[in-house]
């Protein structure tokens, strides 16, 4: 499907997306049977991913509306740019989807080195493929796991998190954090790779792949699964366009988008991978979408590892970094979608504004045409396939 | 101690069902009186086992399970009218029952 | 076996039938009521228990206590209650309802009294251990022979159906 | 006092048939302890063997490998304050985990861990059982109803629909088994527990095998509807943690939440001896029919000896592989003690085995039976409270309409059917039997 097709953006004013006829005001009817039973699900509840908060509107089991509230993780990581140098800022970036912090660092250090028109040295674009793509995995491993965890299978979680901690201690070794790693500086990298490290790396590849089996052995073929994903938040590719989804919940739609081939930054541009997508846009769909991204993945990082170049790690760029006038986008394919950032200078130190496009907060705009209809159970089914990390959403 | 006797037996259904036919001539709430009827239909089934053991045989017994077949019916369609009423009319009181069609 | 009817099994479960009985219809709260209902069905199944009447006293627990009352709670649950408990509890004619229960109950044991001759002071003792079989025999025939109520029970099954068919029409919002 | 006392030990009955009212109580008292304390075994064992499923090791503090930790748990829900929501309906919040609690721990008196081994042998057994274990579902509505919440309000009525619906199913699957005692030559079935393990003896067969396959499916369908009945993984809707955050109990704190879980593991054990009796010959060893001369039977007598001697083993390993540092000083030397404590009674009954095989129907060949008869029980029943965790570590959990579905849909025709299948089966086998022995 081509994603400048004026159809599918005229799809917004279908009726699908109508919201009007969610009028949370009703006063409750006095029984329960024809009743819109109203549900307040979160900002405390197990299964919100943190403390997204969903009010449900009822009939029995049945939704007939949500309204998403956010923002009880707000920090105001955008206002705080505008008081930081660009240098200062970078850790900040870490903390909004912090179970992808590589990734936000990546885009964040690639949208200063555009608007300063410096590039970093190929040897550190190799260490930001390599750090970005295990990152990745990390995501999809810690979605897995919490996901299934949601449907009610246990144990996933504590599989992929046993192999999520061998990533995690790469990027110890590597950088000194495990969760906000802050690896990336303008201009490359700080660290050179620390001894052995592809060795690591190799080790981890031939040791996460026959794993990623052992989770699909559990589940994919699961007759519970099955009934609990498939058909359970059904999205189209147009209302995907239509709403700005992105990531893994667009391509299992049947939307061939990924910014790593649309539009190639780092070293993407040398490897050979493919873009898994999915037919029907249902929860299972999103499941094996993801999971063949983390086996893509790792083909990335088999390749970077492979033919890492030598050579320095940082390009020239000078201490104090004060950009030319001037605004910039850039975004790249984070494991939840589009991870954008907007970047207006006005030659200080400081940037004058600074907008992130975080792909989970524009994910979660799907949530309602997903589940309306549905049962409880599926939405909490459809919170856990859209992946979404409360820090990115409130930022 | 007196020996238990058929009396005895009939005496506590008696009560139970004039306790039946208190709720369902006295009370408002519709849910109360259908289990008022259940009440006075458990004093019958009483006395019939009460009679079966007093002339040492089953049919008495045999009735009183098909007056439980019969409340589990009643309890099934008692209930349905009510839920179909309260639907329309959004009250359980018996007295506000009063029109046959609205 | 010794048999355990002592009296005073009979006086304690009749007395805990009465007065929930009476918590009945008393009670606000229409759970409270349900509840107490379900002590008198439990009491009420432990005097067949001592009528020699086993299978009575299961099929009342499974089908009154394990069945209808449940589906009376689910109902209350769909009804609110809270509102019904606000309200006046009796209607306007209780004091008539009360002296005619009274009356009847003055027959009843002005009955009782005078037909007591009526009442052999026998009680029989029926063959507990075989008392199911005995029933299934009169229900569905022994032998090959029809029971004395095999139709009764046919017809039985059949108010059920349409019992079952009534609920559901009734109850479901678009047919 | 002391004559009736004594006057029941050489009876073959159980002490309801007898009138013995003391045995009974002290029978009652005896199963009314083992079920708690195979309540807490089965909290400590849940724990640890899920957690070994999940490649993790589970509680490892509080007592060596955790053994005191359920100890630990009863005296924190113990102490922790137990909270009445203000606008909740007090009595019956007060009264619902009694409910729940009774009608589980009811039904264990008249479950056969013997021949003689049960409270008392109703003639009714399995319908008061079922009846029983039915009453549950009340604590559960009413638990939901009482928190005056709505997520309670809702895994109430969850609970309460998948309860009745796999009522349904499961007690037809309870008839078709019924329905295999009879299969004698008086052609009279029996509802009375023990009866239907001595209509197993007398056949022959455990009825899980019996008009195969046609055993086997009704056993399948009650062993499914069991899981939903006790609302445990993948039909845990009613507390689906994930959803409803703790379903009916989520109100609930400290000692009343506690009496839930007491109730839910009660009941586990409860409907896992039901299809113990119905369908795995219930106190019977394997094959006593074609393994039955007496240096058999001794063989068989060895194994709960040799089941705790193992156990103390590997109590023993356990304690030989702890760290040595002197953190781990007293847990080696509790563990020690543990694992002594198991072989002592792994010899006591080693010792009872071969002491009831010398003398015939002395005192110790009687207790050495019923030790077997409850061993072999317990073990049953054990592989059943395995098979709970064990779903609880694989399946994700069914959406409530897949759950409505199955039990309406796929369970009840399939019980229904194997019904009719098996009594047409049981009308057709003998008449089919003489016609051969006659003809061929």
């Amino acid at each position: 499907m081509n994603v400048n097709d004026d159809t599918a953006r005229s799809h917004l004013d279908r009726s699908n997306l109508d919201r009007s006829n969610l009028d949370l005001e009703t006063p409750e009817k006095p029984y329960l049977d024809a009743n819109e039973l109203i549900i307040n699900m979160g900002p405390q509840h197990p299964a919100t991913h943190g403390v997204l908060r969903v009010i449900l509107k009822l009939d029995g089991e049945k939704v007939l509306g949500t309204e998403c509230v956010i923002g009880y993780l707000h920090r105001g990581v955008e206002k705080i740019a505008e008081n930081r140098t660009y240098t200062m800022f970078n850790p900040y970036v870490d903390r909004m989807d912090y179970v992808a912090a590589v990734s936000n660092g990546l885009g964040y250090c690639e949208a200063v080195e555009k608007l300063m028109n410096v590039e970093a040295p190929a040897r550190a674009k190799y260490i930001r493929v390599i750090l970005t793509e295990l990152n990745r995995v990390a995501s999809h491993q810690l979605w897995l796991g919490t996901h299934a965890l949601d449907i009610g299978a246990m144990t996933p979680l504590f599989y992929t998190f046993r192999d999520r901690e061998e990533i995690l201690k790469i990027f110890e070794r590597y950088c000194g954090a495990r969760l906000t790693t802050h690896a990336f500086r303008i201009g490359g990298c700080q660290y050179e790779t620390y001894a052995g490290f592809e060795k690591d790396v190799k080790n981890f590849l031939t040791f996460v792949a026959p794993k990623i089996d052992e989770y699909e052995e559990l589940l994919t073929t699961n007759r519970i699964w099955l009934e609990r994903t498939r058909n359970v938040g059904v999205v189209s590719g147009a209302d995907c366009v239509a709403l700005g989804v992105t990531g893994p919940v667009l391509r299992a739609s049947g939307v061939q988008w990924d910014l790593r081939k649309a539009q190639p930054y780092a070293a993407y541009s040398d490897f050979d991978f493919e873009i898994p997508i999915g037919e029907n846009g249902d929860t299972y769909d999103r499941y094996l979408v993801r999971m063949q991204e983390m086996r893509q993945s790792l083909r990335i990082v088999e390749q970077a590892v492979n033919a890492i170049p030598e050579g320095p790690i940082m390009a020239k760029v000078p201490k104090v970094i004060k950009p030319p006038v001037g605004e910039i986008y850039h975004s790249i394919e984070a494991p939840k979608g589009e991870l954008g950032y907007f970047i207006v200078s006005d030659g200080s130190t400081q940037p004058y504004r600074l907008r992130v496009r975080p792909p989970s907060f524009v994910n979660l705009q799907a949530l309602d045409i997903m589940v309306r209809g549905a049962l409880v159970a599926d939405v909490i089914a459809v919170i856990g396939t859209l992946d979404i990390v409360l820090g990115e959403v409130d930022r | 101690m007196v020996p238990i006797t058929t009396l005895h037996y009939l005496v506590v259904a008696a009560a139970l069902f004039v306790l039946g036919v208190i709720g369902v001539l006295t009370r408002r709430n519709v849910v109360i009186v259908l289990m008022s009827i259940e009440l006075i239909l458990n004093a019958v089934n009483l006395n019939l086992v009460a009679f079966s053991r007093m002339w040492g045989n089953l049919n008495g017994q045999v009735f009183a399970i098909f007056i439980v077949v019969d409340a589990a019916a009643e309890a099934a369609v008692g209930l349905g009218i009510l839920i179909a009423f309260f639907r329309n009319k959004e009250t359980i009181n018996v007295d506000e029952i009063d029109l046959l069609k609205w | 076996m010794i048999p355990v009817a002592t009296p005073w099994f009979f006086y304690v479960l009749a007395g805990l039938a009465v007065a929930s009985g009476l918590a009945v219809i008393t009670r606000r709260n229409a759970v409270h009521s349900a509840l107490a209902l379900i002590v008198t069905l439990l009491s009420v199944a432990g005097l067949y228990l001592m009528l020699y009447a086993p299978f009575v006293a299961g099929v009342q627990i499974i089908v009154y206590a394990g069945g209808i009352m449940v589906l009376f709670l689910f109902v209350i649950m769909l009804v609110n209650i809270d509102r019904a408990a606000k309200e006046r509890q009796f209607n306007r004619m209780w004091p008539v309802g009360l002296v005619a229960a009274g009356t009847l109950f003055a027959l009843f044991l002005s009955a009782f009294l005078k037909g007591k001759g009526l009442f052999p002071d026998r009680m029989m003792r029926l063959a507990e251990a075989s008392n199911t079989q005995e029933i299934a025999n009169m229900l569905y025939g022994e032998a090959g022979r029809m029971g004395q109520y095999t139709f009764a029970f046919e017809i039985a099954s059949l108010l059920l159906l349409v019992a079952i068919l009534g609920a559901v029409i009734m109850t479901k919002k678009k047919i | 006092m002391l004559n009736s006392f004594m006057s029941y030990l050489g009876s073959t009955v159980t002490p309801g048939e007898a009138g013995n009212q003391f045995w009974a109580l002290i029978y009652v008292l005896i199963i009314f302890t083992g079920v708690s304390v195979a309540v807490i075994c089965m909290n400590w064992l849940e724990r640890k063997a899920l957690a070994h499923f999940q490649v993790r090791l589970g509680p490892m503090r509080v007592g060596p490998h955790g053994l005191l930790q359920p100890i630990a748990d009863a005296l924190k829900l113990m102490l922790k304050e137990d909270i009445i929501p203000a606008e909740a309906d007090q009595f019956v919040f007060w009264i619902a985990p009694l409910i729940g609690l009774l009608a589980a721990f009811t039904v264990y008196t008249v479950i056969p861990f013997g021949p003689s081994q049960a409270v008392s042998d109703m003639n009714i057994g399995i319908l008061f059982m079922l009846g029983v274990s039915s009453l549950g579902v009340l604590g559960i509505v009413v638990a939901g109803w009482a928190s005056n919440s709505h997520y309670p309000l809702i895994g109430a009525l969850r609970s309460s629909a998948q309860m009745v619906s796999y009522e349904v199913a499961m007690g037809l699957a309870v008839v078709s088994a019924i329905l295999m005692t009879s299969m004698n030559a008086s052609g009279t079935g029996t509802l009375s527990m023990i009866g239907i393990v001595q209509a197993q003896q007398q056949q022959g067969v455990w009825f899980i095998f019996k008009f195969f396959p046609l055993g086997f499916i009704a056993f399948a369908i009650f062993a499914i509807a069991m899981v939903a009945e006790t609302n445990r993984a993948p039909f845990d809707l009613a507390e689906a943690e994930s959803e409803l955050t703790a379903g009916f109990h989520t109100e609930y704190s400290g000692l009343r939440w506690s009496l839930f879980m007491l109730a839910e593991y009660a009941a586990m054990i409860a409907v896992s001896s039901i299809a113990v009796t119905l369908w795995l010959g219930g106190w019977m060893r394997p094959f006593p029919n074609l393994l039955h001369a007496p240096a058999w039977d001794f063989i068989f007598s060895l194994f709960p000896g040799i089941t705790f001697g193992g156990l103390a083993a590997i109590a023993f390993i356990g304690t030989a592989r702890m760290p040595s540092h002197s953190f781990f000083k007293i847990q080696r030397i509790g563990l020690a003690v543990f694992a002594a404590l198991l072989g002592f009674l792994a010899l006591l009954l080693l010792v009872i085995a071969v002491a009831g095989h010398s003398a015939d129907a002395s005192l110790a060949a009687r207790f050495r039976e019923g030790i077997d008869y409850v061993y072999w029980f317990v073990l049953k029943v054990a592989v059943f409270m395995y098979l709970f965790i064990w779903y609880r570590a694989t399946w994700p959990r069914y959406r409530f309409d897949q759950l409505m579905k199955i039990g309406w849909k796929v369970m009840l025709p399939i019980s229904i059917g194997v019904l009719m299948l098996t009594a047409i089966w049981a009308l057709v086998e003998p008449p089919l039997w003489e016609w051969m022995r006659a003809h061929i």
